[in-house]
């Protein structure tokens, strides 16, 4: 039962997971970023291979391309070289019953699949028969345009809404952090203005 | 046509000031207190055209109006008004314009916030006195609690915060028994009559089994009871007018505390009649030592403000007890005395807070010998002090007198009992008032302290006027709270006789003790309720 | 032959990986990048789901989360530069103002 | 005629009116000007009023006006209204007779002051109370006037508010009033519930009907009543505050404090005579309480030094004397003495205060001595009212007091042994009475150098008030002589309609037969004669000749003195029974229950929240870490139940 598709299954999986493992494994952010890419681009081979290719390029270039550049770009900005001190590690009882928690979650995650009913999901595998255009950008743009033209517009405001308030946020230091400064002067406006009322 | 729509008016009136006070700029303090002075004016003389449409001989409420709000609960915006409404709207729109004239100067700070509060407040109260709707009659009840919060909170003195959070906690508690016992009484009414309604005049149309009046009484009059303040629920008051800004304790003591005898008179009497006798002795020994307690506690404070709050205590002790004597002289006089408790201790705060605009300080010890200093303030003070122990000719007298002559009928004890605060409350008055105005002038800082403004004056005078004319002439008054008291009167006079039977069948069917208990609530609630045994 | 539960199951392994990572780690960095691996492993069973019912709604769905992802991100950073500037740490358990 | 009669209260209170509302405004003529004119004019309408009244047959003799309804509530009427009768027509020519003279006096004895207006108006305020008291034609309004007075009462004596000791007094009479009051007030209360009105005369009418005679309703009722009148005219155990209000100016301790307020008490039991004719046993404790007053009172006056307090528990004594006479049903000579008590009395306190204004406001009787050359016409009249009070035949007060002793003795409901109180009172009053002469106006002066230089006789405006009143104790008692002397009693003739009680023939004719005893009459009259004539020439022997004497009595009995000087101790008594327990309780309700138990326990509810708050809000660490721990195992366990269940 070893064909290709099993195997280039097996070694994408093992890839995605390796690099998510050893994303969170790092003290040094740089490298968190360019594991969590490695997983990307793993996941990537796992979508196309459910016939998912607009999105696996979509994750490639958009998510490993753009998003992760992001994060090395405010890494670098704020200077993380892995040496700032994170403290104390907390107690092995506490990081114990984390994973605990985390293991119990992936095992009742594990009940789920295997007690949920799927059409297709046991006998047929990824080998089955799809339309043509599944998953080919036509595929997905006429959801988006169709079916899902309220939402998409909805996304491309809240697009916007993150442009502008990424930089309310992080520009905040052009206007000088002035609140402080500003409050004695706003007070004592109306205070004069009303004295002289008086 | 007028007629419909002159209600809303007067309630809404002072929002709509609200709404024109936000336009105005926070740094314009005169034009604020201008526009809201001008608007509390208006809503005043709307109130005196309420007076003069009104008719003192018809029975029932007037002005009707009676709007569908929330109709899949039965909601609705019933408003109306009777001669006990009528009185207490005017006395809450006259001593409102008479706060904001007051607070002219004391408050420099946040003046729009504070105008707007009184207006809201305003708001409030005119609408408890005129709503029909029980749902519409809570809305407002929680209306005022908030900006008399803001009030206290904001604009009070050293321990505001303590006093503003304890004054809310104490009305919430009550408030939300409350707010129970009004969604227990819309449920009755919709299994009694197949339909939901808030609505106060259908609901008492609805008699209620005896054992359900008795957890509904108790709920309403908790609630009620925290706002008079009857003894012991009466510590939140005491720490609330001392903080309190003057407007606010005016307001406070004026009209607020009237809201729980209000509440007792429109919904525990009328809508619980059977529960009211059951309770009555309770209600009366609590009056009664709120009298005495009142009236010996204020005796030994060493704040002028607290000791008018606690002659408050004892003052609405007196109103609570006249209201529960169940006749029509005492109940009259209860009413009346609302009036005339708001009016003289109103006047009162006004003048503390006078003497504490100029000192900064309302300890008794601090003073002595104003009489030469402010003449005009020690002969307001003088009749204002009068008023407050009842002295004939002044309104107090008229209140107290028909008190004290229906409790005396009721329960010739009680009658003794409570005529005897009428002796502490000329110790305590006179003794304040001599400790601050007679004497010599020994502080310093009293020497120069200027007499009223002519803003004061303004002030003070329609009270005084209107002490005198209640104590004078207290007909139109009289005749105006008549036909409600009666009305009022018929309903818990049947229950009396109803209850009698009840008692004399329980007595007589001892022996058959469950079979004559069953009869017995059976016929007051036509059989239908028996499950609240 | 590989099934659809197969690539499930990864799913929730890569989804518990996030989660122990967000429980775990210090660094408010990696903290973040553990929240985009969970919109991964979520973005994948997606997938996985649209392919085994044999409809694209499921594309649709993992674009638009796509989208928001980035939104995230990019008011995650900007929050998070704005914070170091304040108080010169990433580490996250140094941020306890939330109890106020 | 009866149109006219509320202006007899009215003009009084125009001028108070007027002097208060532009207080300060006016020039002094002006303000004596407002404030005596209506007083005058008021006189003169009683003086109008009273002969129309004369003019009607005696049964008739009744003018009633109703203004307007006062409270009605119910079935409860109360009207403000006046009735004029024969006694409302004696109160008010006394009140407003007597009133007028001491505005007049006031004039020249507050010439100084720099409250003049004030004082007139206050003065004016009062003459409104009184008229109404008198004139009122149902008891509550009745009490509106008797509150009134009390007011006044108490801003007179607190007049000079600087000085503690005054207004101590003014606080002390109100609150002793009121407790009275408070009395009078059930009283009331009573007969309302029991006739269903207040109103003079359908009380009177109705009572017999209505009340069981001597029941217990009618006697709680007419004691309750008399409660008020107690507080109101100073009377044992509510007396404390009529020494202490000689603090206020002395004109005033004349008009309210001697002639008219302190009187009304015993107006109104004259007034409701028919209820209390109703309830012996009421009668018997009035007689009683009377009596033990006047002698109780007169022991304290002979060890007093200050020449007010001495005419204060003179007036008590004599108060006690009227309630004397109402309590054996002699209501006619309880008025009677009243007013001959008013004209007197008043004179002895006009007369006091210009003593006073001649020592420059020295009031201590130690420090004067031999004034008699100085103020002839001060010391002339006040000898007349000296000699009336004390009973020499032939002035007014021999015909009331007589009149008085001899129903204590005679009267149905009197008995010897008040007979021999009120005996034993009129020697301690002569005794006193010329004890306060001879230490005043005879012997060497006591006074220093400088008061001595200021000795002058006071000016016209205050002697010819003197010599009025002296006139008035001199004829005032002729109207009511006794039947022995062969004359008609016109006052107890005009009296006849209102004392005779609706339907108590039995009881006016069995006071009529008392005074048949003509021997024992005269042989009462003579003793007492001869007593005060002893008691005078007792009080010559010590305080006119040898000085010396009356110190070593003092000497030999230390004791009885100081507790004669110290008034009995009573004010302390009071003070450590009643005022210092109430003090304290009212510090131990506010500190201990309010604040410690009541306010303790709702604190202590909050603090208990709040700690239980503080403990739970350990768990929020405020770590998003520890936030999204629990919020893992909050989903753990949510899909786990839905797993399993």
């Amino acid at each position: 039962m070893i064909n290709l598709d099993t195997i280039i299954f097996a070694i994408s999986a093992l890839v995605a997971v390796f690099g998510a493992v050893m994303m969170i494994g790092q003290r040094n952010p740089v490298a968190s970023v360019l594991y969590f890419i490695l997983s990307l681009v793993a996941q990537a081979v796992l979508y196309i291979q459910l016939g998912a290719l607009f999105l696996g390029a979509i994750l490639i270039i958009v998510y490993a391309g753009a998003i992760m550049v992001l994060f090395l770009f405010v890494i670098m900005l704020l200077n993380l070289r892995g040496q700032e001190d994170l403290g104390e590690r907390g107690s092995s009882v506490g990081r114990f019953s984390k994973y605990l928690l985390v293991t119990l979650f992936v095992i009742e995650l594990g009940m789920v699949i295997k007690s949920s009913v799927l059409p297709n999901a046991g006998i047929t595998g990824i080998s089955s028969m799809v339309p043509s255009d599944f998953g080919s950008v036509v595929g997905v743009a006429e959801l988006l345009f169709g079916k899902y033209l309220y939402p998409f517009e909805l996304a491309s405001v809240l697009l916007l809404a993150a442009i502008v308030g990424a930089v309310v946020m992080a520009g905040r230091e052009k206007a000088g952090d002035t609140p402080a400064a500003a409050k004695p002067e706003s007070a004592s406006g109306p205070g004069s203005v009303g004295g002289a009322g008086d | 046509m007028m007629e419909n729509e002159i209600l809303t008016l007067v309630t809404f009136f002072p929002t709509i000031g609200v709404l024109l006070l936000l336009l105005v700029p926070g740094d314009r303090h005169d034009s604020l207190r201008s526009v809201s002075l001008i608007i509390a004016f208006i809503t005043m003389l709307f109130s005196f055209l309420l007076w003069a449409m009104f008719d003192p001989v018809a029975n029932g409420m007037q002005f009707e109006v009676n709007v569908p709000w929330i109709t899949s609960l039965g909601i609705s915006y019933h408003v109306g008004i009777d001669g006990i409404s009528l009185l207490l709207i005017l006395l809450t729109t006259i001593l409102s314009v008479l706060c904001i004239l007051s607070a002219w100067r004391s408050i420099a700070t946040g003046v729009k916030g504070f105008l707007i509060s009184i207006l809201l407040l305003e708001t409030g109260m005119i609408g408890v006195f005129c709503a029909l709707d029980l749902f519409l009659f809570y809305v407002f009840w929680e209306v005022m609690l908030i900006p008399m919060y803001f009030l206290i909170g904001v604009w009070g003195g050293p321990r505001k915060v303590y006093a503003a959070i304890k004054f809310v906690l104490f009305t919430m508690f009550g408030s939300l028994l409350m707010l129970v016992a009004i969604l227990f009484m819309l449920f009755e009414y919709q299994k009694y009559s197949g339909e939901y309604s808030f609505d106060l005049l259908k609901i008492m149309q609805m008699p209620f089994a005896y054992h359900a009046q008795l957890w509904l009484f108790a709920a309403f009059g908790l609630a009620f009871a925290i706002k008079v303040p009857l003894w012991p629920f009466h510590t939140w008051l005491p720490d609330a007018h001392v903080e309190a800004p003057t407007a606010a304790s005016v307001i406070l003591a004026g009209v607020l505390l009237k809201m729980g005898t209000y509440g007792f008179i429109r919904i525990c009497l009328p809508m619980f009649p059977e529960a009211t006798v059951t309770f009555l002795p309770y209600i009366c020994v609590l009056s009664l030592i709120a009298i005495i307690y009142g009236a010996l506690v204020a005796m030994v404070q060493k704040d002028v403000k607290s000791l008018v709050a606690f002659s408050s205590v004892s003052h609405m002790g007196f109103i609570m007890l006249g209201m529960f004597a169940l006749n029509t002289q005492g109940m009259e006089g209860a009413v009346l005395q609302m009036i005339n408790h708001g009016i003289s201790t109103g006047a009162l705060f006004l003048i503390v807070g006078m003497l504490y605009e100029r000192r900064h300080t309302r300890l008794i010890a601090e003073f002595g010998g104003i009489a030469k200093v402010m003449p005009f303030y020690a002969a307001v003070f003088m009749i204002v002090t009068l008023s407050s122990i009842g002295l004939p000719l002044t309104n107090g007298f008229v209140g107290e007198f028909l008190i004290l002559i229906g409790v005396f009928k009721f329960n010739t004890v009680y009658g003794i009992v409570a005529a005897s605060g009428v002796v502490l409350s000329a110790c305590y008055m006179l003794w304040m008032f001599q400790r601050v105005v007679f004497g010599k002038v020994t502080k310093s800082e009293n020497e120069k302290l200027k007499d009223v403004s002519w803003r004061e004056r303004m002030v003070l005078i329609p009270l005084v006027v209107l002490i005198f004319w209640i104590g004078i002439y207290p007909k139109p008054f009289l005749d105006r709270i008549e036909p409600a008291v009666k009305q009022v009167l018929e309903r818990v006079s049947r229950a009396k006789t109803v209850e009698a039977e009840r008692r004399f069948q329980i007595e007589t069917e001892l022996p058959a003790r469950e079979a004559g208990s069953v009869g017995a609530t059976g016929h007051v609630a036509g059989g239908e309720n028996l499950c609240w045994k | 032959m590989v099934t659809i539960p197969a690539f499930l199951i990864v799913a929730v392994v890569i989804f518990g990986i996030g989660a122990v990572g967000v429980l775990i780690s210090r660094n408010i960095i990696v903290l973040f990048m553990c929240v985009e691996l969970m919109l991964n492993a979520a973005n994948l069973a997606l997938i996985a789901f649209s392919r085994a019912l044999n409809i694209m709604d499921g594309h649709a769905f993992v674009f638009l989360v796509l989208a928001v992802a980035a939104a995230e991100a990019a008011v995650g950073l900007a929050i998070l530069i704005a914070i170091f500037r304040n108080r010169e740490t990433i580490n996250i358990d140094r941020f306890d103002m939330l109890k106020w | 005629m009866s149109e006219y009669l509320f202006l007899v209260p009215i003009l009084p209170l125009a001028g108070f009116l007027i002097n208060g509302l532009l207080l300060g405004r006016l020039p002094r003529p002006v303000v004596s000007f407002v404030a005596c004119v209506p007083v005058g004019l008021s006189f003169l309408l009683s003086v109008l009023l009273f002969f129309g009244l004369k003019g009607l047959p005696p049964d008739a003799r009744v003018l009633e006006q109703v203004l307007f309804p006062w409270i009605s509530s119910g079935f409860l009427l109360v009207n403000v209204g006046f009735l004029l009768d024969p006694l409302s027509a004696v109160m008010i020519l006394v009140v407003s007779g007597v009133g007028f003279v001491i505005h007049l006096y006031s004039i020249g004895y507050m010439h100084h002051d720099p409250c003049f207006g004030r004082y007139f108006a206050y003065l004016n305020l009062f003459m409104f109370s009184m008229l109404t008291l008198v004139l009122a034609d149902n008891f509550l309004f009745m009490f509106v006037g008797w509150e009134g007075v009390g007011l006044c009462s108490y801003l007179l004596i607190g007049f000079w508010f600087e000085k503690k000791s005054a207004s101590d007094a003014g606080k002390k009479a109100f609150i002793v009033n009121r407790i009275g009051d408070f009395g009078f007030l059930i009283g009331m209360f009573i007969i309302f519930w029991q006739v269903g009105s207040l109103d003079f005369r359908v009380v009177m009418e109705a009572a017999p009907t209505m009340f069981v005679a001597g029941g217990a309703l009618i006697t709680a009722a007419c004691i309750l009543l008399f409660m008020g009148a107690i507080g109101k005219s100073a009377q044992i155990p509510l007396y404390v505050w009529l020494p202490d209000a000689m603090e206020g100016p002395t004109p005033v301790s004349a008009l309210i404090h001697a002639a008219t307020m302190v009187t009304a008490g015993v107006y109104m039991i004259a007034r409701s005579n028919v209820l209390y004719l109703l309830a012996p046993d009421a009668l018997l404790v009035v007689a009683i309480v009377g009596a033990l007053t006047a002698i109780f009172a007169a022991t304290i006056g002979l060890a007093q030094n200050d020449i007010k307090r001495v005419l204060a528990y003179s007036t008590v004594s004599q108060l006690g004397y009227m309630f004397l006479a109402c309590g054996v049903a002699a209501f006619g000579a309880g008025i009677f003495h009243l007013m001959t008590h008013a004209f007197f009395k008043a004179l002895l306190f006009l007369a006091a205060g210009s003593v006073i204004h001649a020592m420059s406001g020295e009031q201590d009787m130690r420090k004067m001595g031999g004034l008699r050359r100085h103020v002839p016409v001060t010391y002339i009249t006040m000898l007349i009212a000296a000699l009336t009070i004390v009973g020499i035949p032939g002035l007014s007060g021999f015909f009331s007091k007589d009149e008085i002793l001899w129903k204590a003795f005679s009267s149905p409901y009197g008995h010897p042994v008040l007979w021999a109180l009120g005996f034993v009172t009129a020697g301690l009053t002569a005794f006193y009475m010329f004890r306060l002469i001879y230490l005043t106006f005879h012997g060497k002066g006591r006074m220093d150098a400088d008061t001595r230089k200021h000795l002058h006789e006071s000016p016209k405006s205050m002697t010819v008030p003197l010599m009025v009143l002296a006139l008035l104790s001199i004829v005032g008692g002729w109207i009511g002589m006794p039947h022995l002397f062969g004359v008609t009693n016109y006052f107890e003739q005009w009296m006849a309609p209102v004392m005779s009680g609706a339907g108590h023939d039995a009881v006016s004719h069995a006071l009529a037969a008392g005074g048949g005893d003509t021997g024992m009459e005269v042989g009462l009259m003579t003793a007492t004669v001869i007593l005060v004539l002893v008691a005078i020439l007792a009080a010559r022997k010590l305080y006119g000749q040898t000085p010396e004497l009356s110190t070593r009595l003092r000497e030999k009995t230390p004791h009885l003195h100081r507790l004669l000087f110290n008034k009995y101790y009573v004010d302390e008594i009071y003070g450590a029974v009643i005022v210092r327990p109430l003090v304290n309780m009212s510090i131990f309700l506010w500190k201990i229950v309010d604040v410690l138990i009541i306010d303790g326990l709702i604190n202590g509810f909050a603090t208990l929240y709040n700690d239980i708050s503080q403990t739970l809000r350990a768990g929020q660490t405020g770590r998003v870490r520890s936030y999204a721990t629990v919020f893992v195992a909050g989903v753990v366990a949510l899909v786990a139940y839905f797993l399993l269940g």
